[in-house]
């Protein structure tokens, strides 16, 4: 029990490796994106699992857990924002594949370099 | 006891996955993916009453909610398509 | 033996059988033989477990904001739900998959898929 | 026992993320990462952060789909070729995951109250929010008032994303307008599927309001301007794919949506610069009223509209310049 204490972080670490692969394996422009979400959601699971608190409770103030154990909100904080603005610069590569697509008829790396080449 | 019904769901969640990493046709991974929204939708609900928190039922609310639009964009996808390629259209995984 | 105890006791009855539909559900959605016979696996899973599983919540709840929230959720599941399997299944039947194992029912569930 | 559910929903979202990876079809990949995103949202709500995976639900299960839909319908969704240096890449990979894991083994075991993060700044935020800001919900007092330089710079990158999106594919250059929409006078949306059409119109209202409640209950419980403006956005779409993108460009029209882009953000850094006429400092909200408790409520209030504001307009345009460019 005391080595999978960190079983969080291994699930992180081979997440995180799998987006990566995704990135820099994968000639589909719209799987890079795909692996990136993927690399992005494991920092988000790294975050917020370094923020819990075992036996703590979320956050948020109620009136019966007024001296309960908290989990850390930084990271939250940190996450939540992270999450809206992940979604939003997702969109802005999906904005420039469509460009690249209409330019170049192709969403595939090697051949977008290959006309490039010409 | 909410152990017992937190357990089915997360088997019946590995079973959905399953499915949806199967295939065989497209429609099959949709119909899992909208399973596995139902069961996260129960699970958040059970959970929330596991931890004492009832008021966190604004997650599961939030998933009842606008799981749909998932599927009705898979819809607008599939008709989309369907103009742009008048023959047989339809994708398969694998 | 007083009533809390009484709904206690129907409670967890009420959620064991929802989480035994919803895994029954689940193996058919894995074991059936074509699309459609899935989806009808499937449904139970979308139908009567989250009936179930929500009346157990709510006798633990009681009268309070979570269960106004709880029937929220069990009537938006309960809407879209089948609307989801319907719209799936109109999309699967338009693309040309048509329902092997139809032909050994009776016609109406055949034209039912169809609607 | 929880941290066993936890254990098992991680092993699913890897299983799940291994499957994304290696699907032959984008398709098929769009769709298993929305099951990736409620399996994270789960986790996530297991790991007490209910307010992120309120966000992450709003976010992965409409609005990323439905992206990711729209640019596939707009290039294509089958990866052609097989990638080039797989075994390559592939032990490289594995080398830095060995690595990554090396590192993680110094780290203090998952979940202790006593390891570093914990002891710093944590019960600092906790304990001056009891005091100095009075509202239940800490991590919307740590977002808006304590950390309100950091929310303000993380709205200014939605702000640029929306922006950059509408520079890239916004205008429609080549194509004449009359081109764009559905061939042979097809009106678009889903208009022919009768029951989605009727259940989803009913969904509309409901989600709308749902969200403003995330919004004005973000102080007592999970919620808060980014959950809000994703919420919101999704009822919009939501209406854009029953109607067609066209009636949900006339209830609110591309003017109306960068007057929000602009608008949200410009309200949060006013509060800022009012802080700073009345005496204070920038984005110190103690200053606005009388009372600092009451300020401090006031400021996080009017900042978190700002918030909401900026982020569905900014969802809402990107929605709007991928569903413009094709039939979506």
């Amino acid at each position: 029990m005391e080595l999978l204490g960190l079983y969080h972080y291994w699930v992180f670490a081979i997440l995180l490796m799998t987006g990566f692969y995704a990135v820099v394996a994968k000639v589909n422009l719209i799987k890079k994106l795909i692996g990136l979400t993927l690399f992005q959601a494991a920092v988000f699971l790294l975050y917020i699992s370094v923020g819990m608190v075992e036996g703590g409770d979320a956050p948020i103030f109620t009136a019966d857990n007024a001296d309960s154990l908290f989990s850390n909100p930084l990271p939250q904080v940190l996450i939540l924002t992270a999450i809206v603005v992940g979604i939003s610069t997702t969109a802005l590569g999906l904005a420039i594949v469509v460009r690249i697509n209409e330019v170049y008829g192709t969403i595939e790396e090697d051949e977008i370099q290959e006309i490039d080449r010409r | 006891m909410f152990y017992a019904v937190t357990i089915a769901l997360l088997a019946t969640m590995a079973l959905a996955l399953a499915r949806a990493i199967m295939g065989p046709t497209v429609y099959d991974r949709v119909l899992a993916v909208n399973m596995i929204g139902t069961k996260t939708v129960l699970l958040m609900s059970v959970i929330s009453f596991l931890f004492g928190r009832p008021d966190f039922l604004d997650l599961a609310l939030v998933y009842a909610l606008i799981n749909f639009i998932g599927v009705l964009a898979v819809l607008e996808f599939f008709r989309v398509r369907a103009y742009d390629r008048s023959g047989d259209s339809e994708a398969d995984g694998s | 033996m007083n009533l809390a105890y009484l709904l206690d006791i129907l409670s967890w009855i009420l959620m064991t059988a929802g989480g035994f539909f919803v895994f029954v559900g689940g193996v058919g959605a894995l074991r059936m033989p074509d699309l459609y016979t899935r989806m009808h696996a499937a449904s139970v899973t979308d139908t009567v477990g989250p009936m179930l599983v929500v009346a157990g919540l709510l006798l633990q709840s009681g009268l309070s904001l979570p269960s106004v929230k709880l029937l929220g959720i069990l009537f938006f599941l309960l809407l879209t739900g089948p609307t989801a399997s319907n719209a799936l299944a109109s999309a699967a039947l338009l693309a040309g998959k048509n329902p092997e194992y139809a032909r050994r029912m009776d016609e109406p569930a055949d034209g039912e898929k169809a609607e | 026992m929880t941290v066993v559910f936890s254990m098992f929903l991680l092993t699913l979202l890897l299983i799940t993320a291994i499957a994304v990876v290696h699907a032959g079809n984008l398709f098929v990949a769009v769709m298993l990462s929305g099951i990736f995103s409620l399996l994270l949202a789960l986790n996530f709500f297991l790991l007490d952060a209910a307010d992120v995976a309120l966000t992450e639900a709003a976010v992965g299960a409409g609005i990323s789909t439905v992206l990711f839909l729209g640019a596939l319908s707009l290039t294509t969704d089958r990866e052609k070729s097989p990638s080039p240096h797989r075994l390559l890449s592939l032990a490289i990979v594995a080398v830095t995951t060995l690595a990554v894991i090396m590192g993680t083994l110094d780290k203090p075991s998952f979940g202790d109250p006593e390891a570093p993060v914990q002891v710093h700044v944590a019960p600092w935020y906790l304990e001056t929010t009891r005091e100095a800001i009075q509202i239940p919900n800490v991590v919307t007092a740590v977002l808006s008032s304590f950390r309100g330089y950091d929310t303000l710079g993380e709205v200014f990158v939605v702000f640029t994303a929306g922006i950059g999106v509408l520079f890239l594919i916004g205008r429609h250059s080549g194509t004449k307008p009359q081109d764009i929409g559905p061939p042979h006078g097809e009106p678009s949306g889903l208009r022919h599927y009768l029951i989605p059409r009727l259940i989803g119109r009913m969904l509309v209202p409901f989600i709308m309001l749902f969200g403003l409640y995330v919004q004005f209950h973000g102080e007592y419980g999970p919620g808060g301007g980014f959950q809000a403006g994703a919420i919101i956005a999704a009822s919009i779409i939501l209406y854009a794919l029953l109607e067609g993108e066209k009636r949900a460009l006339q209830v609110l029209p591309r003017s109306v949506l960068v007057g929000m882009i602009s608008g949200g953000a410009l309200l949060y850094s006013a509060v800022g610069v009012a802080g700073m006429l009345m005496g204070g400092n920038f984005l110190d909200y103690s200053v606005l009223l009388d009372d600092p408790v009451k300020g401090q409520q006031i400021g996080i209030i009017l900042i978190e509209a700002g918030v909401g504001i900026t982020v569905t307009g900014v969802l809402l345009s990107i929605f709007h310049a991928f569903a413009a460019r094709g039939r979506f």
